[in-house]
């Protein structure tokens, strides 16, 4: 990864606005980086798969390498749909965090999926990274019972206070209210 | 025995004030009449907190400067209270009476200018303006990257 | 020439129907504006479907000063004793549009998430069809409802079933997720 | 006040259901641990977060700790709702604003009042019923939302449109632009006090509308384009349609720069308001035209072009401040940039079929069913069953008029969505509120929330 390049050529109309792109300091690669299993999206973008201990270190070494802006994070529940194709020495789990990193300079993409287990559904947050992933994360504890180490403010985002269970895990019901008339009890 | 023409003076003031109290009376005996139930719900009573209901009582403390802006308008609204019984007979006094409501006029605005002056009226932080902020227009303030001509297959 | 082919005119007419005709033509609506719907609901606000013609262009904000709610957009389990709360501090009379599919049945999302049609909260007046309902749609429920208010009783508000009493039609179940009961 | 879960039979307790469950039901609105707590309930470091450094900059860049005064007696401050109920927050966003007087200190958005489950619900629904469900999610840009969850179908399968179908999604996504873009300066203005500009911005977005209906059937949630290309064929005489509109939107759009840009209020409620820099903007993931109004030209359509947008010839808007008249500016001139992409895209359009002739996909037109069986059986299977997607995972991004508007989809081979994920870019950049409220007034939260531009269907979903 090419250390970042600091502007983008961009035509400033006045001289005080500052440089657009954040010059970000350029930190060594941490030593696991290239033994992290890789593989290309469809898109051609990169997908990385650390596990749960070297995720925000990957992460912020994408970061320092260029990728300035974090579009989106969200949670998949594999239950029904474990084989999926990963790459060999990434055992499949339950929960996957994917996390979409863009670099403006390079005009890239990446994608980091991390696996979590059953068992014990956390993993590292991310907002000290990336500050933005601060609703995302909460909504992905929210629809689907993923917790967060770290976060600040690990509550509830879309559902009401008081509402039990994750709805988008795959063992929730869709929660359908039957609607053939044969059900509704008498007529009105 | 009192002189008719005094009384008859006073005639229009008084049906001004019957009138009032008509108008007032019948809006409420109608109301009464004909709005549907009389006895409000709690809800009704709540305090209107777009849609939710506070579990928090409302705090008691205000800042001062929802106080002085009361207090503007209470100096304004004495000054046209003074002019109402000037305007009536303003034209006997002709010259004097003019100088006479200037010289009120000024009195009060000086008052107006001395809460002005120590900040009645400007509430909010400075707005945070970058000094290069020239009186730009909707043109000035945005830049245009244009593409690159160079790329290919660009449409005719 | 008896009264009889005389037309009901200002000085003949009834108290009740002069009250009538008068809240007919200046209905406010509250603006509840939820989804997709408030966008219909907005454009039949301004200059195309003009809603001024029959004295409702302003969408009054509070409820204290606005006689009908058109719940525009799916209601959300969040939502509902919100909308409740609402409903609760408009004052009488009221009335009560549900717009769209979403608001009446709950429409296409039948799940969790969305109140199955807002009648188990709040008592409704006219349904308008439709997903998002065309304007014309809209203006038609609106003059379905003055014409119910002209038909209609003045004070009475439609009964609803005291807890315990029993009644003999269909009463629609308020699923467990809805808080409707305002506290004392 | 008694136990609100008595069950008398007030007048206020009404609606209880007479059926055989008595379920206590409490108007329960405040949601807890969402909202946000009083000064002194919340520990340090949540306050410094709420307080200002909502954001943790990058070791590079120092935070001006200036700015930050944390020390405030609690009973000096009020929390109170701008809640989902209310004129100017655009939908049903609630924030909980801490004031000091009207100054803004603290603010909490409390979202989800507007949750429809849809990412639950497009697992249950086939690829072709698909984009009803996503249509209705960013409810001021529809073709957009049906653009990238399509482009996502269509990239699992690895399918490449015919050139009509991808002109005629550039045609319709710019068309929509410039109605939201519309639907903005409308709504913008309504909040800024210029009712008019209300009305004159809702007279050109119907006609934009009039276009959509002639052309899907449909003013909103249109369902046209679709994975396989787009519903149906532009009608004829579309042209001159597109250059009404095109014509009357541009001639306009210099009026509405007449009528508010040089009024000195509308000058001054904008300028200056909700300033936020380049690096919180990246910081807090904000994209679209706020990121773009603090000098980052990060235009997706001009970054990494999708659809055919590499051989058109348009500016990306870059403001300079990014604060509120910078986004009205941005804004406005984008609807001049779309006009100009819908221009050369109407003068381009090729010719050919409009959407892809692989049976598998796309339903046979519907008069070939009463000849030829496997058309029949093709239909019956596309329709009830769904065609099978190839297992796999996919991310596809596009420019909505908010922001990046991306769609992750996982396919595990079945003819329904595995996972269904939108990235709403209304969502992201309601992040960034509470920074650019901080220190403002309350009229200020207004004019802001509306430079924001969220779309609540598209934050909730």
């Amino acid at each position: 990864m090419s250390p970042a390049d600091a502007a983008v050529g961009a035509a400033a109309p006045s001289a005080d606005v500052q440089d657009p792109v954040v010059p970000v300091p350029v930190a060594p690669p941490p030593a696991f980086l290239p033994a992290v299993p890789r593989s290309a999206g469809s898109g051609g973008e990169e997908i990385a798969f650390p596990d749960r201990a070297h995720y925000v270190e990957l992460v912020r070494a994408y970061r320092n390498a260029g990728f300035e802006l974090c579009a989106d994070l969200c949670a998949v529940d594999y239950l029904s749909h474990p084989g999926r194709s990963l790459p060999d020495g990434v055992e499949p789990e339950r929960f996957e965090v994917v996390v979409n990193l863009v670099s403006l300079s390079e005009k890239r993409r990446v994608r980091v999926r991390v696996q979590v287990p059953e068992a014990e559904p956390a993993v590292p947050s991310l907002i000290e990274v990336y500050p933005g992933v601060d609703a995302m994360e909460r909504e992905a504890f929210d629809l689907l019972g993923v917790r967060f180490e770290g976060h600040p403010d690990l509550t509830r985002i879309l559902m009401p206070e008081d509402w039990e269970g994750h709805p988008l895990r795959k063992d929730y019901g869709v929660g359908r209210v039957p609607v053939q008339f044969k059900e509704a009890p008498g007529p009105r | 025995m009192v002189e008719p023409r005094a009384v008859a003076q006073y005639l229009p003031i008084f049906l001004l004030f019957v009138l009032g109290v008509i108008f007032a009376a019948g809006s409420f005996l109608a109301s009464s009449l004909l709005g549907p139930n009389k006895k409000p719900t709690d809800a009704k009573t709540a305090p209107y907190e777009c849609g939710i209901v506070p579990d928090r009582e409302p705090p008691q403390r205000f800042p001062v400067r929802f106080y002085l802006v009361a207090m503007i308008f209470i100096i304004f609204d004495i000054e046209i209270v003074f002019l109402y019984p000037w305007a009536v007979v303003f034209r006997q006094l002709r010259v004097f009476g003019l100088v006479e409501v200037l010289v009120f006029a000024a009195v009060v605005f000086a008052a107006f200018c001395y809460l002005v002056s120590n900040g009645a009226l400007n509430w909010g932080p400075g707005k945070r303006l970058h000094e290069g902020m020239p009186s730009r227009t909707s043109e000035s303030t945005i830049s245009r990257i244009t593409a690159e001509p160079d790329r290919p297959g660009r449409a005719a | 020439m008896g009264l009889e082919d005389l037309q009901h005119n200002f000085l003949t007419g009834r108290i009740e129907d002069l009250v009538k005709w008068a809240r007919r033509n200046s209905v406010w609506p509250a603006t509840f504006g939820l989804a997709c719907c408030a966008i219909e609901m907005m454009s039949v606000g301004a200059a195309d479907f003009d809603i001024s013609r029959l004295g409702m262009e302003v969408f009054r904000a509070s409820p204290r000063q606005a006689d009908l709610m058109i719940v525009a957009g799916r209601v959300s389990q969040k939502m509902a004793p919100v909308l409740r709360q609402v409903y609760d501090q408009m004052m009488e009379p009221k009335w009560v549009i549900s717009m769209g599919v979403c608001a009446s049945t709950g429409g296409m999302f039948n799940n969790y998430a969305i109140v199955q049609g807002v009648d188990q909260i709040v008592p409704v007046d006219v349904y308008a069809p439709g997903c998002p309902p065309s304007p014309e749609t809209l203006l038609h429920a609106i003059l379905t409802l003055h014409e119910k208010i002209r038909t209609g009783e003045i004070t009475r508000r439609p009964h609803l079933p005291a807890p315990g009493e029993e009644t003999a039609g269909w009463v629609p179940e308020a699923p467990d997720a809805v808080r409707v009961a305002t506290p004392r | 006040m008694t136990d609100p879960t008595d069950k008398g039979g007030g007048p206020g307790d009404v609606f209880v259901s007479a059926g055989t469950r008595e379920v206590p039901r409490i108007a329960e609105t405040s949601e807890g641990a969402q909202e946000m707590a009083p000064r002194p309930a919340t520990d340090p470091t949540e306050l410094r977060r709420e307080v200002g450094a909502v954001l943790r900059l990058p070791e590079g860049t120092v935070l001006n700790t200036g700015d930050i005064d944390i020390e405030r007696r609690d009973d000096e401050t009020m929390i109170i709702n701008m809640g989902p109920q209310h004129p100017s927050t655009h939908g049903v966003l609630r924030l909980m604003l801490e004031l000091d007087g009207e100054t803004v200190l603290r603010t909490k958005p409390v979202i989800g009042y507007l949750h429809t489950g849809m990412e639950k619900q497009g697992e249950e629904l086939t690829y072709v019923q698909g984009s009803t469900n996503v249509t209705r999610m960013d409810y001021l840009s529809p073709l957009n939302n049906e653009l990238v969850f399509s482009m996502a179908t269509e990239a699992l399968l690895g399918l490449e449109m015919p050139p009509r179908a991808v002109w005629i999604r550039m045609l319709m996504s710019e068309l929509q632009r410039v109605s939201s873009h519309l639907m903005w300066m409308a709504t913008n203005g309504m909040d800024l006090g210029s009712t008019s500009m209300m009305i004159y911005g809702f007279r050109e977005r119907e006609m934009v509308l009039a276009f959509f209906e002639k052309t899907t059937g449909l003013r909103m949630n249109n369902n046209y384009i679709r994975p396989g290309g787009v519903a149906a064929d532009l009608p004829d005489g579309w042209q001159d349609d597109v250059e009404i509109i095109c014509e009357t939107v541009l001639a306009r759009s210099f009026e509405y720069d007449e009528l508010l840009t040089g009024q000195p209020i509308f000058r001054d409620r904008t300028e200056g308001v909700g300033n936020i820099t380049a690096e919180e903007a990246l910081a807090l993931s904000v994209t679209g035209p706020i990121l773009r109004s603090t000098g980052v030209p990060w235009d997706l359509r001009r970054a990494m072009p999708y659809l055919a947008y590499d051989q058109l010839d348009f500016d990306v808007i870059v403001g300079t401040y990014g604060d509120n008249f910078d986004r009205y500016s941005i804004r406005l001139n984008e609807i001049r940039e779309s006009i100009r992409i819908i221009r050369q895209v109407a003068e381009h359009m090729p010719p050919g079929d409009y959407r892809i002739q692989d049976a598998k996909v796309t339903p046979p037109p519907r008069a070939r069913i009463d000849e030829s069986m496997e058309a029949l059986i093709h239909h019956f299977k596309v329709f009830t069953e769904g065609f099978k997607v190839p297992e796999g995972e996919v991310y596809v991004a596009i420019e909505s008029p908010r922001g990046e508007l991306g769609c992750y989809l996982v396919s595990d081979g079945s003819s329904k969505p595995y996972r269904l994920h939108i990235r709403g870019p209304s969502f992201v950049n309601l992040q960034a509120v509470p920074l650019l409220l901080r220190g403002g007034l309350v009229a200020d939260a207004v004019a802001i929330i509306s430079s924001v531009d969220p779309v609540m269907g598209e934050v909730d979903r």
